[in-house]
């Protein structure tokens, strides 16, 4: 850890409060509504007059409502609450481990206090405020009792406030786009059921109720991925998406062991996050556990290698995969390393460091799922591959210690992609289809709500300057110590994520202008007449393009037109200061300040990908296709085509442009084409091969052992006990025949061998 | 007289009717080698009785012998059922044991 | 109430044989008066139940509560000993449980040929064979109920079986019956070697002791136990009866073979196995755990290659009995808990994947995975019931299923004294692999018959109908009760957990600090000199306990 | 009552143990002898009915081993329940089923070599065991028990005339008589049947005594299951 780097709020030696505010102590009821909608809605939906959509609504609002609430009180707690106010209850000693001994075993809820703060060094007074706990005997095994309860501090207060409010949104928007489904009351049960297991998740209070969530999660996304599961593709994907999460779940299941043994038989997170920062659970542990956590993690946020379920699971609904991956299940993983930060954070060194495992995934991550986006005709996809590269980038900022900025990025991230996504699935509900080459193009005259909307989310999305992406990619660009231009006080020194971020930044530039140019410019491929879509589509639409433009700015940088990086004012870093445990069991980091010198070059970088990208759609390939009159989606290029391209009469006047062509063909294609294509052919086929290989690789063991172990060896040792006999050649009739005797001998035999192995040996 | 010479004895002929059993194909045959069997442990509890000098291996030698009578009585019937069902009494073509 | 102890149990055990004796005086054509009497007959061992469910002392859920004893034979000094602790209550219940709903469910189905009165009396005898194997705490007793169960399960699965029923009653009456021979070998070895004194198992597990039998006899007497509860497990590779035995089996004899018959097995190492012979359980620790993870990747291995649903859930049964297998081997509270409450589990699960595949026989008259499929449209409710229950079974937080694997997965981290960490870790991790294949095999069971359309043949078949009565009847408690455990696994673990520890020698739990000095705990030291001596051989410090 | 205690009451004068076993063991070995040879032919001819002849040997030699060892009631009961009701019903089954009644080669099986094996395997074990475990324990023939046996004595008034004749007892007297002395067996069996209370050879009253207190419960239990095989049997093999 760090001695360099001191927190600017020194962090008090207590990692709970009494006596908070009644929302922050009964916020379990936030996740309780959308599940009590979910049996509601089975139950009964049925019956109701809107198909048990208004359950869900009435549910997910009242929840929002009671997570703006609980929000505003975590301001106040945060700002004003000091836990000496409070009279403790029970003094309990440190040692003693929080999870065995908070709860009494006749499920009396308890929060308390562990022990005094001492006045922190500065003499600055500290702000113990801290998380607030609440909980319940769960299960008593091996004469330990385990909690169930809530844990609620800024990251998932935070959370509460975000996957409530995409949820609603989410549910909204789908009572118009699933309208006249078959199963319509179904799809808004688990919807909500979703919601709750997200709830849930972001609530935990121990591991295994962390594993819970983790796998409710999963559940419903395959229900709701394969919700048509008629088709065969679909109920492909669900099981690629569930089994693939499953692989994960090795991970987490070995990782929370190690962590419950190593932190002394609990599962309370609080204790060891306290015990990993304190240094209590040895390295060993730490690495091993961050290591198979981080399996967890590839897998259930899409991280490279164990993307690939990602992009399949757009065969949901376009509703499923806003909420997929705005807010609930992909979100889970950084959630989950933000919530065990501190075994991640010691588990990997990062302090100090300029390479470790989560931000070389998360770098990897970036650049290669951006560069995936290209080469998709399906809307859906390109917006896959974006929310790959994008928790890349959270996983990134998590690897180089800035965990404030991962949060943000996860927080804005959320708005923009939600935006993304319902905007999509308005545009492919006006035309039926989702891809952009065959049905798509000049959408901007039929849905202009749909058009704006998502455009402002891809600016919002490629960082452009001051909308809502740009400050959180910035946070994390500053986080990684940024090459020294700029970014004191960060974590180490993380050139390459640096620098693989920064191409990250360029390349959703490119990608989305490539999006918005197909979907929205150019002429009309598709068929039948696009028409504007419902006030249930559009409304959630605009809300979210509103936060995409503003949630940036909850957390300026400090010295950001006003006040300095000493000292922030104002919005300047209030997300941060809000979300960021100051307790016991957050580790120290260091947090980076950032510099107008890395904002300018990232800016430039990042505005770099969209200009190429631009120059190359809607000039060249506009341009030509008014020329042509032609419904273009492509230059056309490549050798063959160049060489018919030559012949025609056209050809000579674009041949003046050979240079441009050759450059388009080296830079935008080059990277376009052959690399992202060598990376797709990659991932299609070997990751994908690996995955699917493993599968089919199972199938064929399992085939192979059954056949010719199972039904050979083993059972064949017993039916075959005629290895006594001289029945060889006798046919299969006759080694079938006489199985009684020779059982019987068997019997006889094995008996015998025993009795006499006791005679001797006793 | 050594206890020995009857209790191996007693071995010799109830492995011989094991033998019988697991070898002969004709029903009626596998149960006579069942009697060898049981006439084996009868020698056993005979003999174990006068060793023990009492009567109690007498008595159920007796009782082995009742049961040996009601056991021949049924196994041949069953015997003769499958004879009359099957026009065969060789167990290894009854049907439960063909796998 | 205190007389009502003194023969609760026995009557418990014994009702249902004179159910079957009553239902003896009537004649065969009779039918709603055999099938009234029988369900009579299980709801009052149900009420029974219920009654023990609210007098039992959850305070002393480690002690033996009515408990009986008499003298039964003398000569070989056994005696008439039942009586119920935390361990065995659950199955008990779940016994009391299954067996009723068994007998809703066929109704109004027998299988061919049909003949009621036979069926029925004998899920009657089997009941009493099931309940008191459970009950008893005599070695005798408890191998006679062993052997009541194996009869009434072979015709069951001879006369009412499927085609091959023959050979499969045969392979599973054989396989069981070897088992159960080397099994009483065992106990008269340990009879003799102890003194002669007892077959009581509490009073078996002192003698051991204090008549110091050897290691080595401690050992084999281990073995011979471990095939005979091995078999019935089953444990890989004495399994093969299984897959035979279920596929054949009628519906509610696979449900009673998969809900209660494999728990004798396992019941049997975590009551009379490791209770007696602590020594000889860490020796075999290892060898039980390697079996144990075998059995889970290969059972699952063998799901993935089958195409019967039903022999499909016969294979999972060797996986899921492996997670159980694992929390035994490893020997500590954790682990026994977990194997207990996925013995129930699993009876549940397992019991309703049965029901559905004996249903779903129904309709579709065949079990052929390829020619099913969309269930979820013919058959809408069923096909949730399928996918719920097949969540259940690949360990689902939040469902029954998921108390019996993770815990047991955890305990192999640490396994008790004695017994070498790192190589139960190894088994952690290849433990937690087969839970994703078990994922595997499961939802592609689920995809392949619930999801997609109905293939023609099946399209148009009036036969085919959602869930009736009886069957929601039957199946809803198991439902309720598997969504319940998972919720609120404590009313599971609650119970168990003393008894557990009560049953686990102090000399496998003593916690030592560090690894290594864990395993090189010299156990059988401990249990003849106590735990001061032994940690003094090891070379450890004395406890400051 | 033993044979050698017979030996013993005859002779009047202790043998050495040696002595008085050999002529037993000399018929022991013929009868084992003559047993395990027809038990092998037995097992192995291919003749029905012969094989069942060999049995009739076998049971004989059992039942005489049975009177060799004094339990003559269950020797008795071998002869007549076994030669006489079993090998006849085996017979009848023979007949029944239409055996051939010369050799026939389907009632042997192609699976001697494992028989052979296990046979062979079972009777080591078990040899070993029994060496292990008797090694030298030999069957004394003990003095009749004490209980059962108890020396009755009877006043030369109770007892009938031809007895008191032929002991040549002469008037009443108030010597007594005791029933194993010399002088009482040397009476013939005849005559000392008519002494009351005489046991005058085997150890029938004994197991009658056992059998209808002792093991009351037993042998209802066998007769029910008598009756059971004698219905099922009936039920079985009837024709529909």
């Amino acid at each position: 850890m760090s001695l360099l780097v001191l927190a600017a709020e020194s962090v008090p030696e207590v990692s709970f409060t009494r006596d908070a505010n009644w929302f922050l102590e009964n916020v379990w009821i936030v996740p309780l509504l959308p599940a009590l909608s979910f049996l509601g809605i089975l139950f009964f939906g049925k019956r109701l007059p809107r198909g048990g959509a208004e359950l869900g609504i009435a549910a997910l609002g009242l929840a929002f409502l009671f997570a703006v609430v609980a929000n505003i009180a975590w301001f106040d707690h945060r700002d004003n609450y000091d836990y000496r106010d409070a009279e403790p209850a029970t003094e309990l000693d440190h040692s003693a481990g929080v999870g065995d001994t908070v709860l009494d075993i006749d499920g009396e809820s308890d929060t308390v206090v562990l022990a005094a703060a001492e006045e922190s060094e500065g003499g600055e007074e500290a702000h113990p405020a801290v998380a607030v706990l609440k909980g319940r005997t769960w299960f008593e095994n091996g004469g330990v009792a385990f909690a169930v309860g809530t844990l609620l501090d800024g990251s998932s207060v935070m959370m509460l406030f975000v996957v409530t409010l995409i949820s609603l949104l989410v549910h909204v928007y789908s009572t118009d786009y699933v309208k006249g489904d078959v199963r319509f009351t179904h799809f808004f049960a688990f919807l909500s059921l979703f919601s709750s297991s997200m709830l849930f998740f972001v609530l935990s209070r121990s591991t295994i109720q962390l594993i819970t969530a983790w796998e409710l999660v999963g559940v419903c996304s395959f229900v709701l991925i394969g919700h048509w599961w008629e088709e065969k593709p679909n109920s492909d994907a669900a099981l690629k998406a569930f089994l693939t999460n499953r692989v994960g779940d090795i991970g987490l299941l070995v990782g929370m062991i190690i962590l419950f043994f190593a932190a002394g038989n609990t599962f309370d997170i609080v204790t060891i996050n306290e015990k990993a920062v304190a240094g209590e659970i040895s390295q060993t542990a730490l690495t091993w556990a961050a290591i198979s956590l981080t399996a967890a993690v590839m897998s259930k946020s899409g991280q490279f290698i164990l993307h690939t379920w990602l992009p399949d699971a757009m065969a949901g609904p376009t509703p499923v995969s806003a909420l997929i991956h705005a807010a609930t299940m992909v979100v889970a993983g950084v959630f989950m390393i933000a919530r065990l930060y501190p075994v991640f954070y010691e588990g990997f060194g990062i302090a100090d460091n300029s390479v470790n495992g989560l931000a070389v995934i998360g770098a990897v991550t970036v650049v290669f799922g951006g560069l995936l986006a290209f080469v998709q005709d399906d809307i859906k996809k390109v917006l896959a591959y974006s929310t790959v590269s994008q928790l890349g980038y959270m996983v990134l900022a998590l690897g180089v210690g800035a965990y404030t900025a991962a949060l943000f990025h996860l927080f804005t991230h959320a708005f923009f992609k939600a935006g993304l996504f319902l905007g999509s699935g308005s545009v492919a509900h006006s035309v039926h289809s989702f891809d952009m080459k065959k049905d798509m193009g000049g959408m901007r005259k039929f849905l202009p709500t749909p058009f704006i909307t998502f455009l402002i989310c891809s600016i919002s999305l490629a960082g452009v300057f001051p909308l809502a992406g740009f400050w959180s990619k910035d946070e994390i660009l500053v986080g990684t110590g940024g090459l020294g231009v700029g970014a004191d006080k960060a974590n180490g020194s993380y050139h390459l994520m640096l620098i693989m971020g920064l191409v990250g930044a360029a390349l959703t530039g490119a990608y989305m202008t490539r999006c918005i140019y197909l979907t929205f410019f150019g002429e009309f491929r598709g068929h039948g007449h696009p028409h504007e879509s419902g006030r249930a589509i559009t409304v959630p639409l605009i809300i979210l393009s509103v936060f995409a433009v503003g949630a940036g700015f909850l957390n300026l940088p400090p010295g950001f037109l006003a006040g300095s990086a000493e000292e922030p004012t104002g919005w300047q870093e209030r997300f941060g200061h809000f979300v960021e445990p100051a307790a016991a069991y957050f580790p120290p980091i260091g947090h980076a300040v950032p510099s107008w010198g890395l904002a300018i070059i990232a800016s430039i970088i990042g505005l770099a990908g969209p200009a190429v990208a631009y120059w190359y759609y809607f000039v060249k390939v506009d341009g030509l296709a008014k020329q042509t009159g032609e419904k273009l989606t492509e230059l056309p290029n490549g050798i063959t085509s160049r060489n018919a391209w030559a012949g025609a009469g056209h050809a000579v006047l674009v041949n003046k442009y050979y240079l441009d062509h050759l450059y388009n063909d080296v830079i935008v294609a080059g990277v376009k084409g052959p690399l992202a294509r060598v990376a797709y052919w990659f991932n299609q086929n070997v990751l994908d091969g690996v995955v699917d290989g493993a599968a089919d690789g199972a199938v064929r063991s399992g085939r192979f052992v059954y056949d010719n172990i199972d039904q050979k060896v083993v059972d064949g040792a017993v039916n075959g006990s005629g290895f006594l006999s001289s029945q060889s050649g006798q046919g299969l009739r006759r080694m079938q025949t006489g199985k009684v005797q020779q059982y019987a001998a068997l019997l006889f035999a094995g008996a015998t061998i025993l009795a006499g192995i006791f005679i001797v040996v006793i | 007289m050594m206890l020995n010479q009857f209790l191996l004895l007693a071995a010799a002929l109830f492995c011989i009717g094991v033998y019988g059993v697991l070898t002969r194909r004709n029903g009626v045959l596998v149960l006579m080698s069942v009697e060898l069997i049981l006439n084996a442990v009868n020698i056993n509890l005979v003999a174990f009785g006068a060793f023990r000098d009492n009567v109690m291996g007498d008595v159920f030698a007796v009782f082995v012998i009742a049961v040996a009578a009601a056991e021949v009585g049924v196994g041949l019937a069953l015997v003769l059922l499958m004879y009359r069902n099957r026009r065969s009494i060789d167990f290894t073509e009854v049907d439960a044991l063909k796998g | 109430m205190e007389d009502f102890r003194e023969w609760g149990l026995t009557l418990a055990v014994f009702l249902p044989l004179v159910g079957a004796a009553i239902m003896m005086a009537f004649p065969k054509t009779d039918e709603q008066i055999h099938k009234v009497i029988a369900l009579g007959t299980s709801l009052a061992v149900a009420a029974i139940g219920i009654v023990l469910l609210i007098d039992f002392d959850y305070d002393a859920a480690d002690t033996m509560q009515w408990a009986v004893t008499h003298d039964w034979i003398d000569v070989i000094k056994t005696q008439y000993a039942v009586g119920i602790d935390g361990m065995s209550l659950p199955l008990v219940l779940l016994t009391m449980l299954i067996t009723p709903l068994c007998i809703i469910y066929s109704w109004n189905h027998f299988p061919e040929p049909h003949n009621p009165k036979a069926f029925l009396i004998l899920i009657l005898v089997l009941h009493t064979g099931m309940i008191g194997t459970f009950v008893a705490r005599d070695l005798v007793l408890f191998f006679v109920f062993f052997e009541v169960v194996l009869l009434p399960m072979f015709f069951m699965i001879a006369v009412w079986g499927g085609e091959e029923r023959k050979y499969a009653s045969l392979k599973f009456f054989l396989f069981t019956l070897f088992g159960s021979a080397l099994m009483l070998v065992s106990f008269l070895a340990l009879f003799f070697l102890s003194g002669g004194e007892t077959f009581s198992i509490t009073g078996l597990a002192d003698a051991v002791v204090s008549e110091g039998v050897s290691r080595n006899a401690q050992l084999w007497i281990f073995g011979g136990m471990l095939l005979g509860f091995g078999i019935k497990v089953p444990m890989f590779p004495f399994h093969t009866w299984l897959p035979d035995a279920h596929t054949q089996a009628p519906t509610v004899g696979s449900v009673i073979l998969a809900a209660v018959l494999l728990k004798l097995g396992t019941y049997g190492f975590v009551r009379i196995a490791i209770p007696i012979l602590p020594e000889a359980a860490v020796a075999w620790a290892p060898w039980i755990g390697l079996l144990a993870v075998i059995g889970i990747i290969y059972g699952a291995l063998g799901c993935l290659a089958q195409t019967d649903m039903k022999r499909l859930i016969a294979f999972s049964s060797v996986a899921h009995m492996g997670f159980v297998m694992l929390g035994i081997a490893t020997l500590t509270d954790f682990g026994i808990n977990a194997a207990i409450f996925g013995m129930v589990a699993h009876g549940l699960i397992t019991g309703m994947l049965f029901f559905v595949a004996g249903s779903v026989k129904e309709r579709y008259h065949t079990l052929e995975i390829s020619r099913l499929g969309g269930l979820l449209i013919q058959a809408p409710r069923m096909g949730w019931i399928l996918g719920f229950i097949s969540m259940a079974s690949l360990g689902l937080p939040g469902l029954a299923g998921f108390w019996g694997e993770f815990p047991a997965i955890l305990a192999a981290y640490s396994p008790a004294n004695g017994v070498d960490t790192t190589l139960f870790r190894v088994y952690m991790v290849i433990a937690a692999l087969g839970t994703v294949l078990a994922a595997g095999y499961l939802l592609w069971l689920l995809q392949r018959t619930a999801f997609g359309t109905p293939s023609e043949e099946f399209a148009d078949d009036p036969h085919i109908v959602d869930a009736n009565r009886e069957e929601w009847i039957a199946w809803a408690p198991m439902l309720v009760l598997i969504l319940v455990l998972g919720i609120y696994p404590n009313l599971i673990f609650g119970v168990t957990d003393p008894a557990v520890e009560e049953g686990i020698s102090e000399c496998l739990s003593y916690e030592i600090e560090g690894d290594e000095a864990s395993a090189n705990f010299d156990v059988g030291e401990c249990e003849r000199n106590g735990i001061d001596a032994a940690l003094a051989a090891s070379g450890l410090a004395l406890g400051d306990e | 009552m033993s044979a050698a205690a017979l030996v013993l009451a005859e002779t009047g004068d202790r043998l050495t143990r040696a002595e008085f076993d050999i002529p037993e063991n000399v018929a022991f070995a013929i009868i084992a002898g003559l047993m395990l040879f027809s038990a092998v032919k037995m097992v192995t001819t291919s003749n029905v009915v012969h094989a069942a002849l060999y049995l009739v040997i076998v049971l004989a030699g059992v039942a005489a081993l049975f009177i060799l060892v004094g339990s003559d009631f269950v020797g008795a009961t071998q002869i007549l329940v076994y030669i006489g009701a079993i090998v006849v019903l085996f017979l009848f089954g023979i007949m029944l089923t239409r055996a051939r009644l010369g050799d026939d080669e389907t009632v042997e099986s192609e699976r001697r070599t494992m028989g052979v094996v296990v046979g062979l395997l079972l009777f080591v074990v078990m040899a070993f065991a029994l060496i292990d475990g008797y090694e030298n324990t030999e069957i004394v023939f003990s003095e009749p028990n004490p209980v059962a046996y108890e020396p009755q004595s009877h006043q030369i008034d109770d007892l009938p005339t031809p007895v008191v004749d032929a002991l040549g007892i002469v008037g009443p007297s108030s010597d007594e008589v005791l029933i194993d002395t010399p002088e009482f067996e040397s009476l013939p069996p005849e005559l000392q049947r008519r002494v009351p209370g005489a046991e005058v050879f085997g150890n029938n009253k004994e197991i009658a005594d056992s059998i209808f207190s002792q093991y009351i419960v037993a042998f209802e239990a066998v007769s029910v299951l008598l009756l059971a095989a004698l219905i099922g049997a009936v039920v079985v093999a009837r024709k529909e």
